[in-house]
């Protein structure tokens, strides 16, 4: 931690960054950002377990950009978010620092994409087993059984949109909710808007998401949506041997094709 | 990772020399190659002149007990019991219901796990082989691949159908020179060695009179029926040529054996009609 | 009225549930769903949860639901018909179980619904629920009521309010003619009883700030954007907060269908961006510190203004559902801290 | 409010036979936004176009619905009845109640139906079409010619005649490619040069023709009409315009044993060279691999001796940049050489010689002087054998298509072989014989009947040397398969056609796709074989696949036919059918977030980066931008996009939505 | 179930399948009259979400259909709507919905009778998967 914490006053005294968006005590027992911008305020700054929310969120936020040049305390997921907003033209290289503290306290800083690639591809970036295990109790189940699942927790969304917000790849600026010519998907959270906006979210994350699971812990109503996005990068991984996140330039899953891609279903 | 060893009927007959070389190089290597349990006959040529599902199924029994047995691989220095269960491997993998008509014929429930490789392939795969060899078999030799080692390429997928170069590579890691010939894949006569003698001693004669002429001093091989035809029917071929021919012909074991320093009994050497007589040779020469 | 203080056992409690069923009304009370316990339609007492600190929603889905249908449409021709929503059919609902804060809401909605015109929807709704409060026994970091003129026994907003006593015994306080009604049919089997101690039954709840300290403050701050921008860095502009507050009113209104149709009347939120959003793409509230700027004026500041009620009742909820952990509390006092 | 013609045809009784036209004609009447509906015999007639007109006219419509046959039939004629009337022709669209109702269901009630739907589906789109206006894309009317080729040269020539400027970059330092190898060409057997250096030296002198000899395309922008080209015109190492071509440096150089290219490596050339006499330009370039000077730093010999002082050692490559309206791509094709069949020895016995190294012996100008002498000792082969297909139609060892033109040079060969050794024996070693073509297959019996070439249809099983004969092995198929050796002098391989070396990289630069063999992808195998998929760039010759002479000229008169049209007019004009990237009112000027993730799904490479700037040059954001030169209107951007900032005119968000809406009769349209 | 008449929408591409489907008309092969089409330029137009639309507003099932790989007009737009499907299909069959309810297909503009058979074949399944009443009911489910 204290790594850390020199680490930060070391940049913002050098001028090197002007921000640390780091991970500062929050409610409870509860770890939230803090954005550090003079060294006498490092002290704020922790590092632990509870460290979860992908800060990389920020990166796309225009009221933390404009504090200038910013250094990340990146947990694994916020580096190939990084490298991921990287390849789709939202971020520089050099525009940022990340500081990846290990378990034992000591910082890496990454201040290039190139150095970014080299440690996520060290990363396991793999579905966790117990995330793939929970997914196919679901894939197991019955259509049926699935759909009553779904049904059930989609008719508690709220369309609060939290996910979308804690979604450091929801960056745009024009949700397709919010056009209305015509008007895609339903503004009321009746059931049909939220089925609709749901798949919409998990189809625009499709060969994108990097599994941080922001999405499912911002849901105040506790939907599990990190199921919905890990099938497809379950999908999107076994059919076109892609995976989001892994270097700052990369052909897209959902923008380029294989001639041999699988077509069982085209009859 | 377990290699198991289909001898076939000719590692125990007229080619004892091959097995007991084969056995000898995998004793000093430290190699174990336990049999598979209960095997029978490959077929040869006779069963796929009679019935294909025999043709099949004879094979498919031996893979499946291997398969049963937890093999990951047959070793099959045969040329020709090597074709056959490769061939038979080949069609049941790609044919489901085939493989089920077969699998029921053997009793067996046969899934293709197991890997059929030639003596080739497993000596290649032998890492640092050049480490095991004291005495380098420093000689000219013509290494002879015969017809079904390298055949049908979409089947063996192993080496280059006419002109292979695996052989000769495996000898010139034991310390040989390799001669470029013509007559690596031609027909040494095989299965007319008894019907036809007349017409395997012309066959065969051109390939040694090839090597030979080429300035070989052995030739070597990787199948008893060459073996078989290049050695045992050297007087036929004498006769047919009209010149006496002295070449002798070598399982590529045996080559392998004496140049990993084991005595030439052990290899069987004694057994050949033609008898091995090398001059010694250094290396540098 | 002046409040009538009784006792009441579980299982009178129990037989006043099966009594409300029995007469057609609604029961709509905290029930564990999965693991987190939220306002849902019940069959009996057993059903209800009664020992968190808080739901996940508030009751004004009682009031004013997620999605509720205004009118109805149908175009034939080129003439169009509209059928408006029969009041009448809309259920009489018992709230049952809610804290005293979420009681005190109603009256914020109320100042809002019927400010102008009064809301014929909204109000038809507030007149058929019948509110039975409970008493905080616990509250959590995020409780801050006593700061904003509410109590954990508070009784404001509460037709009827309970407080647990422990050994199935509650404390039964009747404060409105609704809370009479709702109980004459177990009246029986009410006890008279003085000795029951309600304060020692309740949580501790430490004010963090004052009302009034704030809505002074509030109204200089409104220029002072780094503060707002500092207030604000974290917050990643969802609605999770409004929509878990249970004195947020604000809707946005979508005609659905084509030719026939359902006018919708759904939530929004002022910390969305399109809230704001003019047709000419100009929008008054680019940032989303003016927004968050907007949510606490407007709770702390035109609400008091201009319908002499607060716009919070201090329950906590959008602290806890948010996702970025924006603790109410702290920015409260960090208002009140400011030096304008 | 929309005001909407509804005009629904009988066509004869192919429409009126199942469906009830006057009802769907009544029902859509009714529809809201419908001013006007009627049904009529025949509406694509004079009368029945004449009472859209009138409606339209008189009615004052917005749009136009004719309910009839297939668009893919008369929507160009509709639509232009509309434009006479004065009604922007993209408001007028069709709804297909004949190919798609009448004709494929029994008359019922649920035909009339279907036929309704297809009416109000289609009424609802119109609703919501713009009237558009043909896109105009400016073009340079110069075309650039890559490779100088035969089918470069007959492109070039066909361009310049009609008037326009081409530039003609050819990589190696003179133009004439493949062609002015040959010797002589089947099946006519005339003089290859003879027939091609005309054309060269017609290049050469054309007013509107530039020529970058020694030159490659370096990079490449822009779209049809408007293309940025840099070219590298590689250092000759000489000032051509001081140097005359004497040849003096050529005859003078020291280093005189280098392989050359031309002579296929049969022959010797300078370090300084003219790659053949006739070469156009024929100015020698330097080597500077071989160069004493390059090499050692002594020498400059040829600088001594030059009468006019060209030598320039120390030229490096010059950049030129150009404006080009249209691309004819020429690059021709290589061949390949022995790697697919090791057991014939190619490499390994100097007898055993490739297809072009045969046209370098046969040829004239060649290190033979045209005498047939093979390679080895000079001597002249006694016995020849011809391999064709050596590595074609080969899947297993070799490449499986039919490289085209060995069948036919093959045949030649052994002709050219026969007329020059008359006591020689040639044999040909074949598959099959493919001689389509004019004069091909009496061309291939004449080297049968006539000149006692001995054709055996086998596949050559090995080549080896014995004797100091080539051994060549095989098996007549047509005579039971009875193997067969021929000791040869000479084997000639006809080894297969395939792509340029750097042909994935060109066509990298250039933005056109090519096959799974790098040859160059024509836009449409059947019908738009000399265009690419990107507008603007055209085919020419053997870099699309093999071609022999006849048909890489062709190709070529076909592409640069194209050119000519595209050049016919100073403005290009297109269906607007395109893709557009939304713009808005600041501050957000475009809802589109630059991701460019539609960048690579873009078949086209229609998608570039715009930059928005405020007034003081300030970057607010970059956003993606449609080329109208180069969209085709697929619209997989469109579907693509997740904020839904890219549309597609014709078939907008609106559109297709408010279709998908009515059909149901969810829309407003319904009644 | 036998008076069940379902509605199918079918989303087709230009240049192949909606040929294909003129040459079904040409050719007078006939087919059920439950399938209407919507032309689309290319299957890469296809957005998903405009599936989703035909549900919600009443379509028991869907025809998707454009040129066979390497036959598009557009040379690879239809590969990219079959990338495209794979997720979309994959998706909707862990949210529980019967993707039996929408077919794709590669029908060509020389595939008349292909169309037809098509057609028919989805009319037969989805006859027997009934009416979607599941979705079609989901737009008034949360509405009070």
């Amino acid at each position: 931690m204290e790594d850390l914490r020199n680490k930060a006053r070391e940049l913002l005294a050098a001028k090197a960054v002007q921000v640390v968006v780091g991970y500062g005590r929050g409610t409870g027992a509860s770890r939230r950002a803090v954005f550090i911008q003079s060294a006498a305020e490092a002290g704020e700054l922790l590092f632990d377990n509870a460290c979860r929310q992908n800060l990389a969120v920020y990166l796309m936020k225009p009221e933390v950009r404009k504090l200038g040049k910013m250094a990340l305390v990146a947990i694994p997921a916020t580096l190939r978010t990084i490298l991921q907003l990287a390849s789709e033209n939202q971020i520089q290289d050099l525009e940022l620092l990340a500081l990846v503290p290990d378990a034992s306290g000591a910082v890496t800083q990454l201040a290039t994409f190139a150095a970014i690639e080299a440690h996520v591809v060290l990363q396991d970036n793999d579905l966790s087993a117990a995330e793939k295990g929970e997914l196919q109790k679901y894939e197991i189940m019955g259509m049926e059984q699935r759909r009553q699942f779904w049904e059930e927790h989609f008719s508690r969304c709220l369309k609060c949109y939290a996910c979308r917000a804690a979604c450091p790849l929801c960056y745009c600026s024009r949700c397709t909710v919010e056009c209305n010519q015509p008007q895609w998907i339903p503004v009321p959270a009746h059931d049909l808007g939220n089925l609709e906006w749901n798949i919409m979210r998990a189809m625009h994350l499709a060969g994108r998401c990097i599994n941080c699971g922001d999405c499912s812990r911002a849901c105040p109503v506790g939907i599990p949506l990190h199921l919905l996005n890990q099938k497809l990068i379950s999908e999107v991984y076994t059919h076109f041997n892609s995976r989001s996140g892994m270097a700052a330039k990369a052909d897209h899953a959902m923008s380029t094709f294989k001639p041999n891609d699988a077509e069982d279903f085209i009859r | 990772m377990k290699t198991g060893f289909y001898p076939g009927c000719s590692m125990k007959g007229s080619a004892r020399e091959y097995s007991e070389s084969l056995l000898a190089v995998a004793r000093e290597l430290g190699r174990e190659l336990p049999e598979v349990p209960d095997w029978n006959c490959c077929g040869a040529t006779a069963a796929h002149n009679i019935d294909t599902d025999l043709a099949l199924a004879l094979p498919a029994r031996i893979l499946a007990a291997a398969e049963k047995d937890g093999m990951n691989e047959v070793l099959v220095p045969c040329a020709a019991c090597y074709s056959r269960l490769s061939v038979t491997r080949h069609e049941l993998l790609d044919d489901e219901a085939l493989r089920n008509k077969i699998s029921g014929l053997v009793e067996a429930d046969y899934q293709g796990t197991a890997k059929v490789v030639n003596i080739i392939e497993w000596l290649a795969s032998i890492p640092d082989l050049e480490a095991w060899v004291k005495k380098p078999f420093a000689h000219r030799v013509a290494c002879y691949y015969g017809c079904l080692l390298v055949r049908p390429p979409g089947v063996v997928k192993f080496d280059r159908p006419e002109e292979p170069q695996s052989m000769d590579l495996l000898l010139k890691k034991m310390g040989a020179e390799p001669i470029d010939w013509a007559f690596k894949t031609e027909c040494c006569g095989a299965g007319f060695s008894v019907s036809r003698t007349d017409l395997v001693a012309k066959l065969s004669g051109l390939i040694l009179e090839d090597a030979v002429s080429r300035g070989a001093e052995a030739v070597i091989v990787a199948c008893p029926m060459c073996h078989l035809n290049l050695d045992m029917r050297r007087p036929q071929i004498e006769k047919q040529v009209g010149k006496k021919i002295n070449i002798p012909v070598i399982y590529i074991t045996q080559a392998l054996g004496l140049a990993m320093g084991i005595p030439a009994r052990k290899l069987g050497l004694q057994r050949h009609k033609v008898a091995v007589k090398l001059s010694p040779r250094t290396a540098e020469s | 009225m002046a409040i009538e203080t009784t006792s009441i056992k579980r299982e009178t409690l129990e037989k006043l549930f099966s009594n409300w069923l029995s007469e057609g009304k609604r029961i709509l009370a905290p029930k564990k769903l999965g693991d987190h316990v939220d306002f849902a339609l019940v069959g009996s007492l057993a059903e209800v949860s009664l020992d968190q600190v808080q739901t996940v929603q508030s009751p004004k889905i009682a009031v004013f639901p997620r999605v509720e249908e205004l009118l109805a449409f149908q175009s034939t021709d080129g003439n169009v018909q509209l059928r408006e929503r029969d009041l009448a059919v809309l259920p009489e609902t018992v709230i049952f179980g809610l804290r005293p804060c979420d009681a005190a809401a109603f009256a914020s909605l109320k100042a809002i619904f019927d400010w102008d015109t009064p809301d014929k929807l909204f109000s038809a709704r507030l007149e058929k629920i019948t509110v039975v409060g409970l008493s905080c026994s616990r509250a959590d970091e995020y409780c801050f009521c006593t700061s904003v003129g509410g109590g954990p026994g508070a009784a404001a907003g509460s037709d009827i309010l309970l407080t647990d006593m422990g050994r199935e015994d509650f404390l039964l306080e009747i404060i409105s003619e609704k809370g009479r009604q709702a109980v004459r049919s177990v009246s029986a089997g009410l006890q008279p009883d003085a000795a029951m101690d309600k304060e020692s039954r309740l949580a501790r709840v430490t004010p963090a700030f004052t009302v009034e300290k704030i809505s002074s403050v509030l109204a200089a701050l409104f220029d002072d954007a780094s503060f707002w921008e500092k207030q604000s860095l974290r917050c990643l502009g969802c609605g999770a907060c409004a929509y878990v507050c249970p004195t947020c009113a604000c809707f946005d209104i979508q005609d659905e269908g084509g030719a026939s149709g359902k006018r919708l009347r759904c939530w929004d939120s002022c910390g969305f961006g399109l809230f704001t959003l003019h047709t000419s793409g100009h929008n008054p509230r680019p940032l989303q510190s003016q927004r968050w700027r907007q949510r606490l004026m407007h709770k702390f500041s035109y609400m008091p203004e201009r319908q002499s009620v607060l716009g919070c009742v201090g329950c906590g909820r959008c602290s806890r559902a948010c996702p970025v952990d924006m603790n109410m509390v702290e920015h409260m006092r960090a208002v009140a801290e400011a030096k304008p | 409010m929309a005001r909407i013609g509804v005009f629904v045809c009988h066509c004869g009784e192919n429409i009126s036979a199942t469906v009830d036209v006057k009802k769907v004609a009544e029902a859509a009447s009714r529809i809201p936004g419908v001013a006007h509906s009627v049904e009529y015999k025949y509406m694509c007639s004079d009368p029945g176009q004449q009472m859209i007109r009138n409606a339209i006219r008189e009615k004052n419509l917005t749009g136009v619905v004719v309910a009839a046959c297939s668009p893919r039939m008369h929507e160009p004629t509709f639509r232009r009845a509309c434009a006479e009337a004065g009604l922007n022709p993209f408001l007028c669209e069709m709804a297909n109640i004949r190919e798609h109702c009448s004709w494929v269901h029994e008359k019922s009630e649920a035909t009339t139906h279907k036929a309704f739907d297809i009416v109000r589906t289609l009424v609802a789109k119109v609703k919501r079409n713009k009237a558009l206006l043909p896109i105009k894309v400016p073009v340079t009317k110069t075309a650039l010619v890559l490779g100088g080729g035969i089918a470069g040269i007959q492109a070039s020539l066909d361009i310049a005649n009609s008037g326009h400027k081409v530039i003609l970059v050819e990589k190696e330092p003179s133009i004439g490619g493949h062609m002015s190898q040959l010797s002589e060409t089947f099946p006519t057997l005339d003089c290859s040069q003879c027939i091609l250096t005309p054309r060269m030296v017609e290049v050469a002198q054309h007013p509107n023709i530039t020529l970058h000899s020694y030159s490659e395309l370096e990079s490449m922008d822009g779209f049809i009409g408007n293309f940025k080209v840099r070219i590298r015109k590689k250092a000759r190492s000489l000032d051509e315009k001081l140097c005359t071509g004497c040849g003096l440096c050529v005859q003078k150089c020291p280093s005189k044993k280098i392989s050359s290219e031309f002579d296929a490596g049969l022959g010797l050339r300078p370090a300084i060279y003219v790659p053949f006499p006739q070469a156009v330009p024929n100015k020698p370039v330097i080597d500077r691999e071989h160069c004493t000077y390059y090499r050692t730093g002594k020498c400059r010999l040829c600088e001594k001796i030059c009468p006019t002082q060209a030598i320039r050692f120390d030229q490096e490559d010059e950049i030129i940049e150009a404006d080009i309206g249209a691309v004819v791509v020429a690059t021709g094709f290589d061949i390949k050489h022995g790697d697919f069949f090791p057991e014939y020895g190619y490499g390994k016995y100097k007898d055993v010689i490739d297809g072009l190294q045969f046209e370098r012996l046969a040829s004239a100008s060649g290190p033979t002087l045209g005498e047939i002498r093979r390679p080895s000792d000079g001597q002249v082969p006694q016995t020849v054998v011809f391999v064709a297909c050596a590595g074609s139609r080969d899947p297993a060892k070799g490449i499986e298509y039919c490289s085209k033109i060995c069948c036919m040079y093959t045949a030649k060969h052994a002709m050219l072989y026969k007329h020059k050794v008359h006591h020689g024996k040639p044999f040909v070693f074949y598959m099959d014989i493919r001689a389509g073509g004019k004069m091909y297959e009496e061309f291939v019996r004449r080297a049968m009947e006539e000149d006692g070439v001995q054709y055996i249809r086998s596949r050559v099983s090995r080549i080896y040397e014995r004797g100091g004969k080539l051994v060549v092995k095989g098996a007549d198929t047509l005579l039971g398969s009875r193997p067969l050796e021929i000791e040869a002098d000479l084997v000639v391989l006809a080894t297969a056609g395939v792509a340029q070396a750097g042909a994935e990289q060109l066509a990298q630069r250039l933005h056109v796709s090519f096959d799974a063999h790098k040859f160059y992808a024509e836009a449409h195998p059947k019908l738009r074989p000399v265009e690419t998929n990107t507008a603007g760039i055209f085919l020419a010759g053997a870099c699309q696949a093999p071609k022999d002479i006849p048909e890489s000229v062709a190709q070529a008169s076909g592409a640069a036919a194209k050119v000519a049209i595209l050049f016919s007019q100073s403005e290009l004009v297109r269906e607007p059918l395109i893709a557009v990237v939304d713009r808005q009112a600041p501050p957000l000027y475009s809802s589109c977030v630059g991701c460019f993730l539609c960048q690579p799904s873009c078949p086209y490479q229609a998608i570039e980066k715009e930059e928005i700037r405020d007034r003081d040059g300030q970057l607010i954001k970059t956003i993606a931008k449609v080329n109208p030169g180069l969209c085709q209107g697929c619209g997989t951007c469109v579907a693509l996009c997740r904020t839904k900032s890219i549309d597609i005119q014709g078939f907008s968000h609106e559109q297709v939505y408010a279709e998908v809406l009515a059909l149901l009769n969810r829309g407003e349209d319904n009644v | 179930m036998s008076d069940f008449n379902p509605k199918i929408v079918a989303f087709v591409c230009n240049w192949c399948t909606y040929a294909g489907a003129d040459l079904t008309g040409t050719s007078r092969m006939k087919y059920s009259p439950q399938v209407s089409i919507i032309r689309f330029p290319c299957t890469g137009r296809i957005d998903f979400m405009l599936l989703l639309k035909a549900f919600a507003s009443g379509a028991d099932g869907i025809i998707v259909s454009g040129c066979h790989p390497n036959d598009c007009h557009y040379s690879s737009g239809n590969f990219h709507a079959r990338r495209r499907w794979i997720v979309f299909r994959s998706l909707l069959d862990f949210l529980g919905i019967d993707v039996r309810r929408v077919r794709f297909s590669w029908v060509s503009a020389a595939e008349g009778a292909k169309w037809a058979q098509l057609v028919n074949e989805t009319a037969e399944q989805i006859r027997l998967l009934g009416p979607f009443k599941r979705y079609h009911q989901l737009r008034g489910l949360g509405v009070e």
